[in-house]
């Protein structure tokens, strides 16, 4: 009856926190932008906390007449079947879930893919051969970045060894600070995050001959060193695609999982910080996973226990990499759970 | 007398409700000793806290050697000479000697400095004080002391002393009055305050007399009898409370060597007490304030426990029993304080008849109280009491301090106790309301009842009293028959002058 | 596990950072509550300080003005609160808890604008060739200005409360406030600049978070750190240098169990996660006993009738 | 000259009427606020106020009122006896973490097996949960006078990070491809906590703070216990003299307070939340905080300001969404209705004296 389609983005931070949900965020007004916003109404609701309260943001949203609702947090999961089941004609999608229906879709990104190219450059830039790794919550997908930043540094540097220090949340400065200050206290000269804060970049910036990563966004402010290069979300295109598709009736129910051939990863520039051989190589490894000729857990790799987990030249399957929570051989402390 | 120190014109000041002192005017010469005279709530407090810029008189002038004199805060009083000692002491427990002494001066010297002067001031007037002690752990007697030091450090003109002889036994107040008359001596003027009308026609050159915040006379002591003052202040005759004689009965209440420690970091330990009290028989126990009254009172009471055997009640022994269990026995207390220990300030009479009676008086039924009958307990108190209020409903802070006496003494009366502990049954409240305490105690007594009297009035207890006793630090003297004690006498049992000595005049 | 990793002068150095925050907002709570008023709310000034030093300092470009804007926050906020329980005699707990729920809540919505944004650093003390010794360098000559000026506030509030006049009638006035009026002493306003002062200190503490510590700006980023001051002061017993004791202690437990983290410790990280909290709990237990230095009007409203 | 002079006797009109001027006053002052921020006070204030109650969702959005309020008046309830009785448990945040943990564990530790009796054995176990935790700063106070508001609010950080614990470890869906979070207890008939009425957003958890309201009413006014609660808040002195067991009545508060929070926990983990997950907890222990106040400490008095809460979150979120009204907006918001409550309850106790003129 109406001709602007209205979207609702349901997010769990603060939209400018600067990480996980600013870039859902833009990446919905890149969306606005692209279409037009004559044709799309955004709204949206920021701190949502994961739970009943994040249903009745949605059925309000579902109510006031959104025609499509992107739920962008894990939590959302259950809340977003549930109000599904009671708004049929309603769009849902929720991001980084496994549960879908018949007007419920679920995407994810492939970020594992990102972390072997940072893995293969941290590698080569640590001189201590200790890699610090601060890891947020321990859920497969921070996991499967643990493993494939470890198996490729380790691949071009042998001696490298990971500290891997828990914080138990996505985004605390204060916490990712001292976590990485500790780190570097205790011989790292490589920092790679999983939160989603700039503070362990500052960190690594105050001491001094520490590098880093950004994380979902460019963090180009503390470029070209310490941060010399990162994992960006985009997941501007995605939403394009899909709120047309609502547009144009062509929408179906789907789990796609996307990487870095999509663009829903991006590789952030690489700085002149990096050789310019491990820059090439680091490039080399992200076109040849886009081209999906490398997948990043190739076989032959065994677990922690030092069982086999893929024979040579095998290949993980989604499945598997989707709940993976255990440790590849030769990373120290086990997975908390 | 060479002139006039102060002069007051015209002063009044109303508080909501009460004019607290309306239209006073007197003069206080230099070198006079000045009583000021009146019942409680007469307005007496609240004059000299506006001499002492504490309060702001709604109107009125004053003129200090002749020039016109409006403090507006103590600071002020003090710079041109004024210096007081409070009814209510203020001072600070966990405070040194000389930090407490420190605080009275507008500009106090070196610490050290400081310490050297009070020792020396202290004895020269046969008020010995260590000034590195901490003040909590004086006695009663030594933290006035401590004001009384604070205020002659700064040479006052005119020394302002509100009620206080109340906190000393008789040797110590000669002492003090030694002490104010080598300050007479030097030409300064004193303020004096107290309800002992015969330390007044000691003391004292001139008196002016208040009645409900007006200047209702004035006299020369020394010309007058004590009664007659106190019918100046009262305006009409006392009636003193009588008794029959009784024969004393059983035992009632025994404590056997009951010692306790205070609960209170500056309280006193109980040490050794033993008594006996018979159904019938009055027990006077004097002391001054801080003697371990509160103390006993609670050990009692039941508020403290004390160990086993140390308190026995008609022969059961109730040591390790709370308040509950003891008041259901027949054991009934009555503190001092009565706002907030013995009656909930913000709350209704009928509350704070619940708060003891619920249990004697059948106010509740399996944990559920009945408030009919609650009320209805109140209103027998005020009735029998003659309580002054507009009802039951009234919280009993809106009570005037006599009331509210007559009504916390009356609740524990009207259940019939078997023994009856009260601590200062009639502090602050004036002659004809302690008069009706008094008599409902003896009236009680009469009927069987064993009770124990702890006052520092000496003369509330020489009335009422059967034996008497005193509390000294902790430890209770001998007890002896009232008849026929001398002031002297008591004042040796409430332990002498506490190592004062008489100043060296 | 590879406890070698742990080197204990950069360990020391770092609880002493850790510490910071903590021991400069226990200070001011120490003051405050020496004048007889308990204020609850020191997480909501903290919090505050941490925005306005944040906000000032990205405005300025001066982490200086910062801190002096943070002192400035936190004492507007406390200043709601000496309102609150000096004038409007509302009760001293619930006010603070108060001052703490509307803090949190201000400080985000000032700090929208401010997310994610790179502060000027605060450059740290120059000592030359001291810095660079062995062990001593990095505990005692690689510090910021404020981690020295935390330590010579402890001393200025110590010497503050021994020796001078000012100090003994603070605590006259938390002592007895009835007795204090008698005097004549100002309860009122002196509690009120008690207040103040606590809030300026919470402000300077919080900023010290967001301009040194991490330095970013995020929503609810002191995490807490404003009850552990409170906790502090009754660990203290109320003795300035007892706070440096204790805050030294929290700082250690905090950087140590990331430390053990990194090492490998087989202890779940979560329960590491949680242990300043208890080791706080039992710290509180055991100086339940030392109320020694308590100011016996501490949380007790004060109303003089005219 | 202003100044303020003790009123005789507390006016119990204005105990009455305080509150809502405070909600009034804070209405102004939010209008400000939100005019500050360049959105429409009015519109602002319609949303958050008014539409909830009669706008076009309204059915939608009453139910979610005792949805939201329900755990609010539950918690708020069991700190009301606690701070009649000045003794501060700030820790409901905890203890409604723990109960929720005990609940949905005994839940999980039966499933798959359905019946009756697990529902009512999930409401003792959260009431026990929260009970037990409200037991270790209640204990420690009665044995060592430590700070209970310290403590309470330590305990709120150990069990926030014991959910974690739970939520990526024991508790952990098996099913759930390693994602932390427990199997969702709405899918599990036998633990559930359904609506009673479908639609109306009654589960057992509003029926619970209802009756919760009744027996905290029946106990302040009628029973012992209650006045000796108000007794002690009142004048402590006189409640020992009165016979009160100080150590008991703090272990009575508190425990009632945790088994509350507790119970508050279980109904939300079982009903609306659905599963134990890190970040489960939502403030509502804080929140009740508020809630209490607002009521006067009063159980009628707290019922109605939980729902009035309810409604500024739920308003809150509804002008976040219509008028991109920031989050933190509506925090401050209820802040400041906490604040003006306070300021204006001195009226309840004094008069506002103004004299002309210059005093002597
Ligand atoms: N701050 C106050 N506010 C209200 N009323 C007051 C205040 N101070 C004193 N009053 C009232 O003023 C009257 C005079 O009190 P005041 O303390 O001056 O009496 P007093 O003669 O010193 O009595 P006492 O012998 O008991 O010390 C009393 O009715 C008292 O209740
Ligand atoms: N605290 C009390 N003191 C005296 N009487 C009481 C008290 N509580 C209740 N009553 C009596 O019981 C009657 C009915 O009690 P009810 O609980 O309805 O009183 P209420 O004042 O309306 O209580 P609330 O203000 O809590 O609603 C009252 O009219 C009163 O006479
Ligand atoms: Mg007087
Ligand atoms: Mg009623």
């Amino acid at each position: 009856q109406d001709d602007v389609t209205k979207v609702g983005f349901v997010y769990v931070g603060p939209i400018n926190d600067g990480g996980w949900t600013q870039h859902h965020h833009e990446s919905a007004m890149k969306m606005v932008e692209e279409i037009g916003s004559d044709k799309v109404e955004l709204v949206y609701q920021e701190n949502v906390p994961e739970g009943p309260d994040a249903e009745r943001a949605m059925t309000q949203m579902a109510l006031n007449g959104a025609d499509i609702i992107f739920s962008t947090s894990f939590g959302y999961m259950d809340p977003t079947v549930n109000v599904a089941a009671k708004f049929p004609d309603v769009k849902f999608e929720h991001a980084t879930g496994y549960k879908t229906g018949d007007n419920m879709a679920a995407y994810s990104a492939r970020f594992y893919e990102g972390r072997a190219v940072q893995g293969t450059i941290a590698g080569h830039m640590t001189k201590s051969n200790v890699i610090g790794y601060i890891a947020s919550v321990p859920i497969p997908e921070v996991v499967r970045g643990i493993n494939s930043a470890y198996l490729h540094a380790k691949k071009v540097n042998p001696d490298v060894e990971f500290k891997i220090i828990w914080l138990y949340t996505w985004m605390d400065p204060a916490k990712e600070a001292d976590a990485a200050r500790t780190l570097i206290e205790q011989g790292a000269d490589v920092i790679l995050q999983h939160t989603d804060s700039t503070a362990p970049l500052a960190a690594a910036q105050e001491a001094g001959g520490v590098i880093g990563f950004g994380q979902a966004g460019d963090m180009a402010e503390y470029a070209p060193s310490p941060r010399v290069s990162s994992i960006i979300d985009n997941w501007a295109p995605y939403y394009i695609e899909r709120v047309e598709a609502v547009m144009d009736g062509t929408w179906e129910s789907h789990n796609v999982w996307e990487g870095i051939d999509t663009g829903m990863v991006g590789i952030g520039e690489i700085t002149e910080a990096v050789p310019e051989d491990v820059k090439a190589e680091a490039l080399a490894i992200k076109d040849a996973i886009a081209s999906g000729e490398y997948h990043p857990f190739t076989g032959p790799i065994k677990k922690q226990d030092g069982s086999v987990w893929l024979e040579e030249g095998e290949v993980a399957d989604d499945g598997t990499l989707a709940g993976m929570m255990f440790y590849v051989e030769g990373i120290e402390g086990s997975v908390p759970q | 007398m060479t002139g006039t120190l102060l002069k007051i014109v015209g002063l009044t000041k109303a508080y909501p409700g009460v004019v607290a002192n309306d239209d006073v005017s007197f003069n206080i010469q230099e070198g006079e000793v000045h009583a000021l005279l009146g019942e409680n709530g007469a307005g007496k407090s609240t004059l000299v806290k506006m001499i002492y810029g504490l309060v702001k008189p709604d109107s009125g002038d004053m003129a200090f050697k002749g020039t016109a004199y409006e403090p507006s805060e103590p600071q002020e009083a003090r710079a041109r000479g004024v210096a007081m000692v409070f009814q209510h002491f203020s001072l600070f427990d966990a405070l040194n000697v000389a930090e407490n002494v420190a605080l009275g001066m507008a500009e106090p010297p070196k610490t050290r400095e400081l310490a050297e002067r009070i020792r020396t001031v202290s004895e020269q007037y046969g008020l010995p004080l260590d000034p590195w002690r901490l003040v909590g752990d004086l006695s009663a007697g030594e933290r006035q002391r401590v004001e009384i030091i604070r205020c002659l450090l700064q040479d006052p003109k005119l020394l302002i002393m509100d009620e206080p002889t109340s906190v000393l036994t008789p040797q110590e107040v000669e002492i003090l009055f030694a002490t104010l008359r080598k300050l007479k001596s030097e030409g300064t003027s004193i303020l004096y305050i107290s309800h002992k009308l015969e330390e007044i026609r000691a003391l004292c050159d001139e008196a002016t007399i208040l009645r409900l915040g007006k200047k209702v006379g004035t006299c020369t002591p020394r010309e007058v009898t004590a009664a007659q003052m106190a019918e100046m202040m009262v305006g009409n005759e006392l009636h003193r409370p009588e008794r029959e004689p009784t024969t004393p009965g059983d035992v009632r209440l025994a404590l056997k060597d009951l010692s306790v420690a205070s609960p209170s970091q500056f309280g006193t330990s109980l040490k050794n007490i033993t008594l006996e009290v018979r159904a019938g028989e009055v027990l006077g126990l004097a002391g001054v304030a801080g003697n371990g009254q509160d103390e006993l009172l609670a050990a009692l009471s039941g508020e403290i426990t004390n160990a086993p055997g140390m308190v026995v009640l008609d022969g059961t022994e109730i040591g390790a029993k709370g308040p509950g269990p003891r008041r259901r026995m027949g054991l009934l207390t009555g503190p001092e304080e009565r706002l907030g220990h013995a009656a909930a300030p913000n709350m209704t009479l009928t509350e704070n008849a619940l708060l003891t009676g619920a249990e004697r008086e059948g106010l509740m039924s399996n944990g559920f109280l009945k408030w009919g009958k609650a009320k209805s307990f109140a209103e027998a108190i005020i009735d029998r009491f003659d309580v002054r209020t507009p009802g039951t409903e009234t919280v009993a802070r809106a009570l005037s301090g006599g009331n509210l006496q007559k009504f916390v003494i009356g609740r524990e009366v009207m259940q019939r106790p078997e023994v009856l502990v009260v601590n200062q049954p009639t502090w602050g409240v004036d002659a004809a309301a302690a008069a009706t305490i008094r008599q409902a105690i003896l009236d009680l007594a009469a009927g069987g009842t064993a009770v124990i009297v702890i006052s520092q009035d000496l003369d509330e207890l020489m009335e009422v009293s059967d034996n008497f006793a005193a509390l000294n630090e902790g430890r209770l003297s001998e007890i002896k028959p009232a008849k026929g004690l001398t002031m002297e006498e008591i004042g040796l049992m409430m332990g002498g002058a506490h190592g004062m000595e008489v100043a060296h005049v | 596990m590879d406890f070698s990793a742990i080197n204990p002068a950069l360990l020391i150095a770092s609880l002493m950072v850790a510490a910071t925050a903590v021991m400069i907002a226990a200070i001011g709570e120490l003051i405050t509550e020496k004048a007889g008023v308990l204020n609850l709310g020191v997480e909501g000034m903290m919090i505050t300080g941490a925005v306005c030093g944040f906000a000032v300092a990205v405005g300025t470009g001066s982490p200086f003005l910062g801190f002096l804007a943070a002192a400035g926050g936190g004492a507007v906020l406390s200043f709601l609160f000496a309102v609150l329980t000096q004038f409007a005699l509302a009760n001293q707990v619930a006010s603070g808890l108060a001052l703490t729920l509307f803090g949190l809540g201000l400080s985000s919505l000032i700090g929208q604008n401010y997310v994610g944004i790179r502060p000027p650093p605060t450059p740290r003390l120059d000592f030359g060739p001291l810095s660079d010794l062995p062990v001593v360098g990095p505990i005692l000559f690689n510090h910021d200005p404020m981690v020295y000026a935390g330590l010579i506030l402890v001393a200025l509030t110590w010497a503050f409360l021994k020796y001078t006049r000012a100090g003994l009638i603070l605590k006259a006035v938390g002592e007895n406030h009835d007795a204090a009026h008698a005097l004549g002493y100002k309860v009122i306003r002196i509690r009120i600049l008690a207040i103040l002062f606590g809030g300026a200190c919470a402000g300077l503490g919080g900023a010290y978070i967001s301009l040194i510590r991490v330095p970013q700006w995020t929503e609810g980023m002191t995490g807490g750190v404003g009850w552990i001051a409170l906790a502090l002061v009754v660990f203290a017993s109320w003795k300035p240098w007892r706070v440096l004791l204790g805050a030294y202690l929290f700082g250690g437990v905090t950087v140590l169990q990331l430390n053990l983290q990194a090492a490998g410790v087989a202890i779940p990280a979560e329960y590491l996660s949680m242990s300043p909290y208890l080791i706080t709990i039992v710290v509180l237990v055991l100086m339940s006993f030392d109320r020694s230095g308590a100011p016996a009007s501490l949380g007790r409203t004060f109303h003089a009738s005219q | 000259m202003i100044f303020l002079e003790k009123r005789p006797q507390p006016s119990k009109t204005l105990s009455y009427i305080t509150p809502v001027l405070a909600v009034l006053i804070t209405m102004v002052a939010g209008g400000l606020l939100f005019a500050i921020l360049g959105k429409d006070p009015v519109a602002a204030i319609r949303i958050i106020f008014w539409d909830p109650l009669f706008g076009e969702f309204a059915f939608y959005y009453r139910p979610q009122l005792l949805v939201k309020g329900g755990p609010l008046i539950l918690i708020a309830l069991g700190l009301s006896l606690g701070f009649k009785a000045g003794i501060w448990n700030i820790g409901a945040e905890g203890q409604y973490i723990m109960g929720a943990i005990a609940g949905a564990g005994v839940a999980l530790a039966l499933y798959p097996l359905e019946a009756w009796w697990i529902f009512p054995l999930m409401i003792l176990a959260g009431a026990l949960g929260g009970w037990a935790w409200a037991m270790i700063p209640a204990l420690l106070k009665v044995k060592f006078g430590t700070n209970e508001i310290l403590v309470s609010l330590m305990l709120v950080y150990v069990a926030e990070n014991f959910l974690s614990a739970m939520a990526i470890g024991a508790m952990k869906n098996p099913e759930g491809f390693g994602f932390p979070g427990s199997r969702n207890l709405q899918q599990y008939p036998s633990a559930h906590n359904t609506e009673i009425i479908a639609g109306s957003g009654m589960h057992w958890g509003v029926a619970a703070a209802f009756i919760a309201a009744i027996l905290a009413y029946v106990l302040l006014n009628r029973h012992l216990l209650g006045f000796q609660i108000r007794l002690t808040g009142e004048a402590p002195r006189a409640a020992r003299f009165s016979g009160v067991k100080p150590a008991r009545l703090v272990l009575f508060c508190m425990g009632t307070a945790g088994a509350l929070a507790g119970l508050a926990g279980m109904f939300e983990v079982a009903g609306p939340a659905g599963q134990i997950t890190t970040g489960f907890n939502v403030g509502y222990g804080f929140t009740a905080i508020i809630v209490a106040f607002l009521g006067r400490l009063h159980p009628i008095g707290i019922v109605l300001a939980g729902l009035l809460m309810a409604l500024t979150y739920i308003g809150g979120e509804a002008a976040q969404s219509a008028l991109q009204l920031p989050a933190a907006a509506i925090q401050v918001f209820q802040g400041m209705l906490l604040f003006f409550l306070l300021a204006v309850d001195v009226l309840t106790n004094f008069r506002i004296r103004i004299t002309l003129g210059e005093t002597a």
